[in-house]
């Protein structure tokens, strides 16, 4: 079994969508009256967001999938789905910064429950690695692994909910995000920037995919050719014993 | 449900025979009570404040003990043991729940009393306890199955005391969010107000969420 | 360059084009970082399947001495 | 003795095919076979990190074997795993009791998990013979009165099959013989004991298992064999 099949068209198909999203952001989307230039920003923070998010509900996805079946390559995808999310998460965190500070002068606005639930959920994601890397048995860190993917995909829309209620002020709100009242000029970079994110995202899951895949089978290869067995240290990451 | 009630009075009957949990989490919500004295420095606290203070200080005594919680089982034997009876193995977690729940509540008779002496500026009326009560209740049952859960995920961890709090604080930042919201009016300088159900209205969804949820998933980190 | 984006587009740019050029950054460098991790990975494997070849070599190479050499590139 | 079910008296009480265990990628058992008639005694033996510890939490439906098939008194694991659980007694290294609860507590706990009476948990007690400490906690007891007790906690529930990991390692003679009846083999149950001493075990076995590196390594009815061939196991 291969995962690299697609890899190619996906790749190219990322690149291409994601330049023509932000080339519309700067050439054809109006600028914004209330915040000018900087409104910008939101092309490329909150599709990121958007596909973070949509990662870490579908790595809690995957996760179900491997303990009603329990076979190892759902475990594989859930962990490489929440993996690349917590990277692209970096990126929301940062640009969401930047955007704060050209916005409304702080780094960080509290008020701004989006923000704040972002950092929570990306908070408590950040133990996924650590909670795998410190059980040693690899059967029970996988299982132990999905069952924190499932309840914390399960806190992300909650998590949401509580943050967004508890927000006391009326909080002059750039853009409804829901795409609703969205000017036509934005609506179309915004798509295109959720599907070109989206697609850079698939990419690098099968990219990662394979490349496991792969590590995988060299292993097994290399034990079947009777060479001495390669130290496996202990390891975050799922060990998938054959394809 | 039976076997539920054999493991809770179990639970109980350890704690009463070798007190550990309900009087560190007591002593150790009270002490905190001081530290907050000190650090804000203020003498009389209500509204806003009372309310973070209050959750805040009741989240850090549940996460000491979470940790606690099944260090027993795993050092006695006792997961084995559990496991060799013809039982039906989610008992274990829900009677970890009702335990952690049923600690939180003994803890809440010591802590509470010392908020309202030691911080609480407002004078305290039979409708305040009542909403107190009302509140607490609910957030005790979110802080408990949480607990359960995370407790059982961070036991078979080598570093589970660093494990324990990481993935058990972001859980339960909404029950903080929620519970302090909904307290705040109650705590108000001018006597209890009303409760904005909104809040109330999330937290119980919570626990109901990750009730369902630490039901179904708590078998999975029993299996060896 | 963003200044000259911003210039493109239909209004007088204004100071926070510093902003939109650093978030737009912090995505390239994202993605840069990525790629280098990837060629990283990419190198290694790379590695470890020479290893193999040769080792598959050496396996064969008593068995049938006359067979030919896997193709490796040096 | 618990009455079987219909159609389990004939059955053998363990029979393995090609029972594998791994962690992670090694292997701690590895195409293990082999069939106990029920009422027979099985005695493992094999140096340390063999897989008798293993071998023994898998028959007791602790660990799920991941090849080859299992079946413990007629029922096939992991898939049936509940219709073995109560059925078995382990006695490990681990006592698995409380150390702050009295013998007594801990055995009622354990009554009360398998569906046993209390007054099975005073028959229990006297036979281990605690006398007047069976209400002191358990972390006052000596190792012996701790594995009586834990003796006592493996057959509460008059398990068909017994697992025993060297069960005497911490009696002294008068206590050994104290438990005979209890897990010797006039207990009438079937019975799996790791051991590290060849002429002892060999003596009390019908059936001798000699693992290495989780590989049978021996494999023959324990009149057959000359204790020199299980001291070669451990070189």
């Amino acid at each position: 079994m291969t995962y690299g099949n697609r890899l190619r068209a996906t790749s190219i198909a990322a690149a291409l969508v994601l330049m023509v999203a932000f080339g519309l952001a700067f050439f054809s989307a109006k600028i914004e009256a209330d915040q000018g230039f900087s409104q910008k920003i939101f092309y490329v923070h909150v599709p990121m967001a958007i596909v973070a998010l949509c990662g870490f509900v579908f790595g809690g996805i995957m996760a179900i999938q491997h303990l009603r079946t329990g076979l190892a390559k759902y475990d594989l995808k859930s962990y490489v789905a929440i993996h690349l999310s917590v990277v692209l998460g970096v990126g929301v965190l940062l640009t969401g910064a930047i955007w704060a500070k050209a916005a409304w002068g702080t780094w960080f606005e509290w008020r701004e429950p989006t923000l704040v639930s972002f950092l929570i959920v990306f908070l408590l994601y950040c133990t996924y690695q650590p909670l795998r890397f410190s059980i040693e048995d690899p059967e029970k860190q996988s299982r132990y692994a999905s069952v924190f993917a499932v309840t914390a995909g399960a806190f992300v829309p909650l998590n949401f909910l509580a943050v967004r209620l508890a927000d006391p002020y009326i909080h002059p709100r750039v853009l409804n995000q829901a795409g609703g009242d969205l000017p036509d000029s934005f609506r179309l970079p915004f798509y295109l920037g959720i599907l070109g994110m989206a697609l850079l995202f698939s990419a690098l899951y099968q990219y990662e995919l394979s490349h496991k895949n792969s590590r995988a089978q060299l292993r097994q290869l290399r034990r079947k050719l009777g060479g001495e067995e390669e130290a496996v240290g202990r390891s975050a990451a799922p060990q998938v014993s054959s394809s | 449900m039976r076997t539920v009630l054999t493991l809770l009075r179990k639970e109980l009957l350890l704690e009463r025979k070798v007190p550990q949990l309900v009087p560190a989490m007591a002593l150790f919500s009270v002490t905190t009570f001081v530290v907050f004295h000190f650090a804000l420095q203020q003498r009389d606290v209500d509204g806003d404040l009372a309310a973070g203070i209050l959750v805040v200080t009741l989240l850090f005594a549940t996460i000491l003990g979470i940790n606690r919680l099944y260090v027993a089982d795993r050092e006695e034997g006792g997961f084995d043991a559990f496991l060799l009876a013809p039982v039906d193995r989610t008992a274990l977690g829900v009677a970890k729940a009702l335990t952690l729940f049923a600690f939180l509540v003994l803890v809440e008779f010591v802590m509470v009393p010392a908020f309202a002496i030691l911080l609480f500026g407002p004078g305290v009326g039979w409708e305040l306890v009542g909403k107190l009560v009302l509140v607490l209740a609910m957030v005790n049952v979110g802080l408990s199955v949480i607990g359960a859960l995370v407790g059982a995920l961070a036991i078979q961890t080598r570093a589970r005391d660093l494990i324990g709090p990481l993935v058990a604080l972001p859980l339960l930042v909404p029950v903080v969010i929620t519970a302090a919201r909904a307290l705040s009016p109650v705590l108000g300088a001018d006597g209890p107000g009303a409760m904005e159900g909104q809040f109330l209205a999330v937290l119980g969804l919570y626990d109901l969420v990750f009730g369902l949820l630490a039901y179904a998933l708590f078998d999975f980190l029993l299996e060896d | 360059m963003t200044s000259v984006l911003a210039q493109a587009s239909d209004t007088v740019p204004d100071d926070n084009t510093g902003y939109v050029a650093a978030a737009y950054l912090v995505f390239f460098a994202l993605a840069l970082i990525y790629f280098g991790i990837m060629a990283f990975k990419l190198q290694r494997l790379e590695r470890e399947l020479v290893e193999l070849n040769e080792l598959a070599d050496r396996k064969l190479a008593p068995a049938k001495p006359d067979a030919a050499p896997a193709e490796t590139t040096p | 003795m618990s009455p079987a079910p219909p159609g389990e008296e004939a059955a053998p009480a363990i029979e393995l095919a090609g029972l594998t265990r791994r962690y992670g990628l090694r292997a701690a058992l590895e195409d293990v076979s082999l069939t106990l008639p029920a009422g027979a005694t099985l005695v493992v033996f094999g140096p340390n990190g063999a897989g008798k510890s293993t071998l023994l939490r898998v028959l007791a439906t602790l660990l799920r074997p991941h090849a080859g098939t299992t079946r413990v008194l007629g029922h096939e694991l992991p898939k049936d795993g509940w219709a073995v659980r109560g059925r078995v007694g382990l006695l490990g290294h681990d006592p698995l009791l409380y150390r702050d609860l009295s013998p007594r507590e801990n055995l009622r706990f354990h009554a009360r998990l398998h569906g046993v009476g209390d007054e099975r948990v005073e028959e229990v007690l006297d036979a281990v013979r605690l006398g007047l400490r069976t209400d002191d906690p358990l972390h006052t007891f000596s190792r012996g009165m701790v594995q009586r007790t834990a003796v006592a906690r493996a057959i509460l529930h008059d398990p068909a099959l017994l697992l025993l990991d060297e069960p005497r390692a911490n009696l002294d003679p008068a206590a050994a013989e104290l438990v005979e009846p209890l897990i010797g083999a006039a207990s009438g149950r079937t019975r799996v004991i790791s051991s590290h001493d060849p002429a002892g075990g060999l003596a009390e076995g019908d059936l001798a298992l000699g693992l290495v590196g989780g590989r049978t390594a021996l494999l023959a009815p324990a009149g057959e064999i000359d204790p020199a061939q299980i001291g070669a196991l451990y070189r």
